[in-house]
């Protein structure tokens, strides 16, 4: 039921772990419904440099979450965030339509490390 | 290791039902030539299913599977009894095919009990008893559960369901080719079971219907079954049913032996991966049912992993049904969401040997492991 | 020569179910390994199925035969919009699959047309027109009717309903592997079928359920069949039911001008015994239908005749359904009672040559002679 | 669904026929229902000497009708009265179920033929 690609990142997921000293950290999903997303990015200047994640979910989880590490190092935060859920769907040539709805959240990750990071960044500016 | 979703046809059983699929290939209605033997094929597997069952012969109706089978024995004791009550007991554990009976029905205007179950699944005679009104003309316990194995004891309950005057019905498409199927010691009056479970074809199963058991047909039109399921006869199907039901009975008490060794040196193996627990009673439990939780990683996950490495697997998951919630039964008996997302059933048969367990509790360690390094609740 | 009653498996039917049978046994609902295999040939089949009928995938529901198929739709669609209305419309010459169905629904407090057939045993379309009331929410007309061959207006009277804003269904058990399926040329919104009419398995049958309309299931459970036929899979079933009407849809052309002959040969030779009547139409008529009554004979009597010289035949006869009256199709046509126990059926099939049907013109004379000498209703 | 004794009446039934000087003539069952039987009796003193019928009918009804021929002959009138359709049915091993109700009606044949009889020569004595 997943394409290839998607096997492929379940199998081989990419950016697996955390990073210590973090830009952003953005999560989401809650463990009721059987999916968590936690993603930790690395900015320098404009640009993402780094992206990690760790997942609790199913293989389409776990993928979308490796894809997006990919897509988004090396975008500009104002590119990355961007990135929609279908997108990601696309860069893994589809998605079963029941995943569609529950474990596509990479791009909802990415988007609170974002946000998380431009917080920290304010804060940073203002003091 | 997925038996309890289904099993392979048994080459004898296959035997069996390829007259069926050629040169006998009568309508058992037809009067005459090749539609007598059809009919004389259909009486003699009858035979043997209430033989098996301890029931007579005209109170079997074959039907085209183990959730036809339900829904007749629902809601046909329900629209044939309305005018003696309208109140239905079940359990929260069931099978969705009971389940969803069930809550249609409400819809309909019955009114409905769902029972709790306990930490282990079990469904107690005290709450049933408790449970029963003047009203009440139904309960639906199963014989065992799909998922954990758990066995609910029938017999009790339904010594109980009939001493208050209510029709009993239970689901044994998890026990029927595995555990004793006396209807009398069961104390049932509708037992529904589906061959594809116990080596025989997919789509066709049975319904023991005790007689003076009033019950509409779901299935209107014909006259066959004795009017109480239309539908010209799976004749193939029903010979094979009827062959792999003995054989899995002649053979049980052997097999079950065999089993529940492999089944015990599976879950040994597998309690001992830390944060794990065993689902379900580990005393009433079927033969060849195993259910653990692995903490802090996903059913699927773990689905795809071991599929990856040749193994059938199956999980509470909701990532498995399309849906948000994980399996109702795991939440049933208490477990948390995030907890019931990470089960694992493994459901042992007649190909399974030792070498297959030994293969299995190699495996599993390694995968959550991997699965755990990679999720954000697993604090290592 | 009862291919109405049934027909043999073909051995290309076989062949394509036997893997599934065999090494192919997943449960198509689990998510890996066997299961996709089992999924993938599903889906195979249910695109042949749709792709035949000139419907989209997704408008295919696997049944376990033509009674289900007919009692979901016209019960599922009775539940699922009685807020719309409770009036249904059929006909008087209907299998009992639809009208026990429908006469269920009217104690269950739905109301009920039963429109009249004419002589030749149509529906008037006009009648149909007349019937409809605001508050009709289905009509189901069979598409030819299994005793004596006539074939209905369905696109026509499909129009109308329609037109009018209610759900058209038709039961085209006897002719889906015979005339064209088109469901958009019949104007339905339902359609059912029975794999085993067409040298299919038995046991196993579809409904085409048209977007967009409302339907509760009649078996409630799994998420099977989108959730609308609960039940795993007969998977070898359905793999056998897509292949046969394959078959039957690129043959029906050739075998059908081949079958009308020996059919009209057939039809012929009967009308020279005297006292003799067709039944049905001689124009819009199913290709294999033969349905004659010979005067002062009881139908039975005449079966078993046929059958001591190897002949399977069918007979509106009361007494071959254990019921008193003949035929509610030959009593909806006009005929009386005692003339309507003297109906013979005979249906052709892929098996039957010119030998065949000289046979049975060479032994039903004779037949016939024998029991008018032994009954008082003949004068000589 | 027949006995082998069922099959030998319904393909080589006994005594069909009419008698042209009957002592007694019964016919029971209507064609709506789809059984009709004609039965001619032949007596001589008290003893039935000849039996002959007709039937418009399945094999159960022809079987029946024929067996019971075989049955009265021989028989006094009143020993004749006094079998049943029960019996009828004995003789012949057995009758399906569904053809206990409908077509086994021979001994109500006979009944209406001793009847017709006994109303004759009651007649017949008084003149
Ligand atoms: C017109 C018609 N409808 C429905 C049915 C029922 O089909 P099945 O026996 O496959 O359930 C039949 C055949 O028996 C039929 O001829
Ligand atoms: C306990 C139980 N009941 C009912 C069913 C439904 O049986 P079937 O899929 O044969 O309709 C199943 C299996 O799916 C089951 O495990």
């Amino acid at each position: 039921m997943y394409s290839d690609k998607v096997m492929d990142h379940f199998t081989n997921p990419r950016n697996v772990g955390e990073i210590a000293d973090a830009d952003g950290i953005g999560e989401v999903g809650n463990a009721r419904c059987g999916d968590i997303m936690k993603l930790w990015i690395k900015v320098d200047g404009d640009v993402i440099t780094d992206v990690k994640f760790k997942t609790f979910g199913c293989g389409a989880a776990i993928a979308t979450s490796s894809v997006i590490t990919e897509m988004a190092i090396g975008k500009t935060v104002a590119e990355a965030e961007r990135i929609t859920n279908q997108e990601v769907a696309e860069e893994l040539h589809g998605l079963p339509s029941v995943k569609m709805h529950c474990s596509n959240l990479a791009a909802e990750a990415l988007m609170a490390a974002i946000e998380d990071y431009r917080k920290k960044s304010d804060k940073t500016s203002a003091s | 290791m997925d038996h309890a979703a289904t099993t392979a046809l048994r080459p004898e059983v296959l035997d069996s039902m390829l007259p069926y699929f050629g040169s006998e290939f009568g309508n058992a209605s037809s009067v005459y030539g090749w539609g007598r033997r059809a009919r004389q094929a259909l009486d003699s597997a009858r035979d043997t299913v209430s033989g098996l069952l301890g029931a007579s012969s005209d109170e079997i109706i074959f039907t085209s599977g183990g959730s036809e089978g339900a829904n007749l024995a629902i809601k046909g004791v329900a629209w044939a009894n309305q005018n003696r009550g309208k109140h239905i007991i079940t359990s929260a554990i069931e099978h969705h095919a009971v389940l969803d009976s069930v809550l249609w029905l409400e819809k309909q205007g019955f009114e409905i009990t769902i029972l709790p179950v306990d930490a282990e699944g079990q469904v107690a005679p005290a709450q049933v008893a408790e449970a029963l009104r003047p009203d009440t003309i139904l309960v639906s316990i199963m014989h065992a559960n799909n998922e954990v194995g758990t066995i609910q004891p029938i017999s009790e309950i339904g010594a109980i369901v009939r001493e208050h005057g209510a029709f009993f019905h239970t689901d044994a498409v998890q026990t029927a080719g595995v555990l004793g199927m006396s209807v009398q010691e069961l104390n049932v009056d509708l037992l529904s079971l589906s061959a594809h479970k116990f080596y025989g074809p997919k789509g066709v199963g049975a319904l023991y219907l005790r007689k003076g058991v009033r019950l509409n047909p779901l299935i209107h039109g014909g006259a066959q079954e004795k009017r109480r399921r239309a539908g010209t006869e799976n004749v193939a199907g029903i010979v094979g049913l009827a062959k792999a039901l003995e054989l899995a009975q002649e053979e049980r008490e052997e097999e079950n032996a065999r089993l529940i060794a492999l089944r015990d040196r599976l879950i040994e193996g597998l309690m001992r991966i830390p944060s794990t627990k065993v689902n379900g009673s580990l005393v009433q439990r079927l033969p060849n049912n195993v259910n653990v939780c692995f903490e802090f990683i996903e059913g699927e996950s773990m689905l795809l992993n071991l599929d990856l490495r040749g193994v059938a697997a199956s999980s509470g998951s909701a990532c498995t049904s399309g849906s948000l919630d994980p399996s109702h039964v795991l939440l049933a008996m208490g477990l948390t969401h995030e907890i019931a997302h990470g089960s694992l059933r493994l459901t042992l048969g007649r190909d399974n040997t030792e070498a297959d367990v030994d293969y299995v509790l190699q495996e599993v360690p390694m995968i959550v492991e991997r699965l755990r390094a990679m999720s954000p609740l697993y604090q290592g």
